[in-house]
């Protein structure tokens, strides 16, 4: 990839996401990369530790298709709608599930915190710390539920807060609304803990709805959320994120996020989903092909112009 | 009751928990009901307030209901949008939410959620969505107001899993508790159901305040898991003005996700 | 100062800050409160704890003047020049030293960190955390000159890192590009730690170049690094970081910064000055007019727009 | 002496740093001759060499030389720009950067370094500038390079403060400890002075492998509190050759702060 590090989905997926890996896509409720995510299930990897704050579709999907052994998360649903029945299905069962291309899938493994606590996971995983302190978890539940949630004392004499350990994902994937060649991405409206999540990381892929010359990076640096230094590929893929939203760009596509609702309940027709809208295309190109242009054009937003502010010229 | 038109036991339950809103300054927005009574209220009694949603957003104006608590439009024209780390770190923990607005699966009589499962951790008989924010919202916002459906399965003796700390065993209990640990929040408040609205007592017990039209003292105790505290005198809940309906049905919920 | 926070320095500092207070004025070598400092002199403030990464010039007037017990920091210069003599007086004397209107001033005491570990002070302080814990400190002779930076062992078994305490001034004062009436403020260029200082304080100040309707704010959210929630007084001073700088707006007058290197050798220099550029003078506008206009245009730089990008109208 | 052109000392420990970092990735530079040596080798041997400024930029590309590490030309142009919070966290303490730059006031024969007081901490006789980052630059980089002009008063048998660790004891003492304690960073690997360049030995000594054209080791000798530690056949350093001064005297230091 050299300097620069544009690559297919299909070639950053197949040379940094490898089985048994442990994978964040993040981005809470903006910039889910669903294209990358339906990328891994083609590819069929499998064994993945799953982490993300919100499972979302995305990790419902992935789950129904037989990638993962384990989900590392804080909130799971179908936010404002309702459940994800395959991550369900694979949690309320005593020991396996049907489902997937191999027929029977292992129970899936849970690992619960809370959203501050996930965050805090990225944060001590990126900051290199060995834990990260935080007021939340006392007198619940979750500590007893996940032995890693733990008390520890301030050095002050002041008592005891709760600490969660670093999280540093094999690789994390992020959506963003551009990059570029060389990795350096911006991000505007929601940035969830995408920053967290990559510096965490080992590996880290960018995907993109444009490249941009390296200029417009530097004409204004202070959006810019991961650099390229941590950047591994850079992927192309405008409507990537879609059914979630990409500020600017599109919209949520609620109307995908209420059928999933149906979708997910049944697992015949999730898979049935899944053979349509992944297996069968050869990639997110073909995808918003199929979704047609009158559901595209649908979902295209009015304009809000930030506005150019002058960072200035000293020579 | 007062009003002539026909609403739902939902729109009731919203219009009297964005009622509550009034003279209150900066919420914590949560998913689902939480997000239609916080915008009705910005739209009817509290017009100032600040809307924050978990997702980085503080001072939102969305132009429409949100879809979702990370929808584009609660980010276009907000005052700032800042990353998960720093609204958890210094806007929720560093003290600044006056109310924290949660829903629930169950709850008890101490205003203690569950958000979890139901049924046993390891072999649940529903998966839940889990705390999400909420448990580091019940300790850190200065109170907690809880919006949900009321019945025997959600109004609990003892909930199946404590996501969410309310008053643990009583107010005793939980003042001490809150000021040996440093807690911000001085918990639940305010609990508002298809059925009435509940505040909390002297001891730190949910007491029920407000029967909302046409609803019996039997009702609410046919959904109710444990004898519930009852108020000297019981109200009987304003129904919902035409104004405060229109908005729900034409505005913030025309497709009768939550209200329907 | 109701919904609109707009008030003149004077007023500012006369109701919020306070003899005895712990003050923070804040920004990495941008956006330092110049006018603010000079305020704070004129009205006689007394027995303040100053907090700053980088005493800076303005430390070093504000000291020389009187208006300080103790400093809170961890890096004491004029950065790329040399020393600050006001400060190194009042620190290398093991009782007293002469200065400031009031003859002679007792010796500074200093509470020194690094520039992490003050960042960590104010991210524990805004965040309302014990400690913030962190990588530095190992095997060096700061934990024994400050015994407030204390081990903390990993709940995970796996070591001990340093801690240090929340610090939550009772007032932060934040130099910015622009802001509204109601406070909300944006910057860009060197972030520094005016967000942690601001969050971690009992009040807060905001001197700005610019007041800006609320639509300028409102256009690009991901810019504000303040939101008017926390602040107490919107205080309008163009030039009012000078001779620092701000982005876009003004270059470092680094004339002033060699000059100060004389200057502070010399006590009675040094009070000559204060009473020239302060005292003197009855608040910034006057400051400005007395540099004159060549030199305040010199100072402009060349334009270097950042761009504008779209956040989309989603109605 | 090969060049032909007059130079300064200052001009040679400048251009000699420079050229160290050849092959180097990502450098965080700090305050005074760190700044003018990495801003000299990204104009002739690293051009690729990406500067971490802790005032919070990350690919710095400055138009003129930064006054300070903060200089606004350091913004324009930058890849990214942070809050300080992020460069020490994730910058720094993730384990990013490949080479601290930093200068000392004074420095031992294990490159521990001093840069807080001379005398007692409690009543100095020469109050320094302290630590800002370089504690943690020297716990965190992957390695270290020192630039200091030297003389018995700043290369010294013992400092009288340790600011920022270097090998501490000795190499053995220094990778036990960094081991236990999960250090990123090796310790320093370079000094540079006006007299010539010292890398470490396998005890973690200094060791001088070259002397500066016109320096001879009695120069050293003079200017080194211990008995120095030599290489078995010592370089002469090649000198500044006339496009390197061509840059500091026009572009990188015309006014001769760092360099007259």
């Amino acid at each position: 990839m050299s300097s620069s590090k544009v690559a297919s989905m299909h070639d950053a997926i197949a040379t940094l996401v490898r089985d048994g890996d442990s994978v964040a896509i993040e981005g809470f409720t903006h910039l889910i990369g669903f294209a990358a995510g339906h990328e891994i299930i083609r590819q069929g990897r499998r064994d993945l530790t799953l982490a993300r704050l919100t499972p979302d579709l995305i990790y419902d999907q992935m789950i129904a298709a037989g990638v993962a052994r384990k989900l590392i998360f804080s909130w799971l649903g179908n936010p404002g709608v309702g459940g994800l029945g395959a991550i369900r299905r694979r949690t309320e069962t005593a020991t396996s599930a049907p489902g997937g291309r191999d027929g029977l899938l292992p129970r899936l493994e849970l690992e619960e915190y809370s959203h501050f606590g996930m965050v805090g996971r990225y944060t001590a995983g990126a900051a290199n710390l060995p834990f990260y302190p935080l007021r939340s978890y006392f007198e619940t539940d979750l500590p007893k539920a996940n032995p890693l949630i733990r008390e520890v004392a301030s050095p002050y004499g002041d008592g005891v807060v709760y600490a969660v350990p670093p999280l540093k994902p094999d690789v994390t994937i992020v959506h963003a609304q551009r990059a570029d060649a060389a990795g350096n991405t911006q991000v505007w409206g929601l940035l969830g803990c995408q920053k967290e999540a990559a510096f965490a990381a080992d590996r880290v892929i960018v995907v993109v709805e444009e490249l941009v010359d390296e200029a417009v990076v530097r004409a204004d640096p202070n959006r810019t959320i991961v650099p390229g230094l941590i950047v591994d590929a850079v992927v192309v893929e405008p409507f990537g994120a879609h059914p979630s939203y990409v500020q600017g760009a599109y919209d949520r596509d609620n109307r995908f996020y209420l059928e999933w609702d149906g979708i997910t309940k049944d697992e015949n027709a999730l898979q049935r989903w899944l053979r349509e809208w992944v297996y069968d295309l050869d990639g997110r190109a073909a995808y918003v092909d199929k979704l047609g242009v009158e559901r595209v054009t649908s979902l295209r937003p009015g304009t809000a112009p930030s506005g150019s502010v002058d960072y200035g010229r000293y020579e | 009751m007062s009003g002539a038109a026909a609403f739902s036991k939902s729109e009731m339950m919203i219009v009297a928990a964005a009622r509550e809103l009034a003279g209150q300054h900066v919420c914590f927005v949560g998913v689902g009901l939480p997000n239609i009574a916080v915008n009705l209220a910005k739209r009817t009694v509290a017009p100032e307030l600040e809307l924050v949603y978990e997702a980085g957003v503080f001072g939102a104006r969305p132009a429409r209901l949100p879809l979702s608590i990370g929808d584009p439009t609660i980010v276009t024209g907000a005052t700032s949008v800042v990353s998960m780390y720093e609204l958890f770190s210094f806007y929720l923990q560093g003290g600044l939410i006056d109310v924290g607005f949660l829903g629930a699966a169950q709850i008890d009589r101490f205003g203690n959620i569950n958000t979890t499962v139901i049924g046993d951790y390891d072999a649940p008989a529903t998966r839940l969505p889990g705390s999400g924010g909420a448990c580091e919202i019940a300790i850190n916002a200065r109170q907690v107001f809880v919006i949900m459906r009321q019945s025997t399965r959600s109004f609990v003796e003892r909930i199946d899993f404590r996501t969410s700390a309310g008053n643990l065993g009583g107010a005793e209990d939980a003042e001490r508790i809150r000021r040996e640990q440093g807690w911000l929040g001085r918990g639940p408040s305010l609990v508002v159901t298809d059925l009435g609205i509940w505040h909390f007592d002297e001891g730190g017990e949910m007491r029920l305040d407000s029967l909302h039209p046409g609803v019996t003292l039997e009702d609410v105790r046919g959904a109710t898991g444990w004898e519930p505290g009852l108020a000297e005198a019981i109200q009987e809940t304003p129904a919902p003005t035409a104004d405060e309906l229109r908005l729900i049905r034409e505005e913030l919920d025309a497709g009768g996700a939550y209200t329907g």
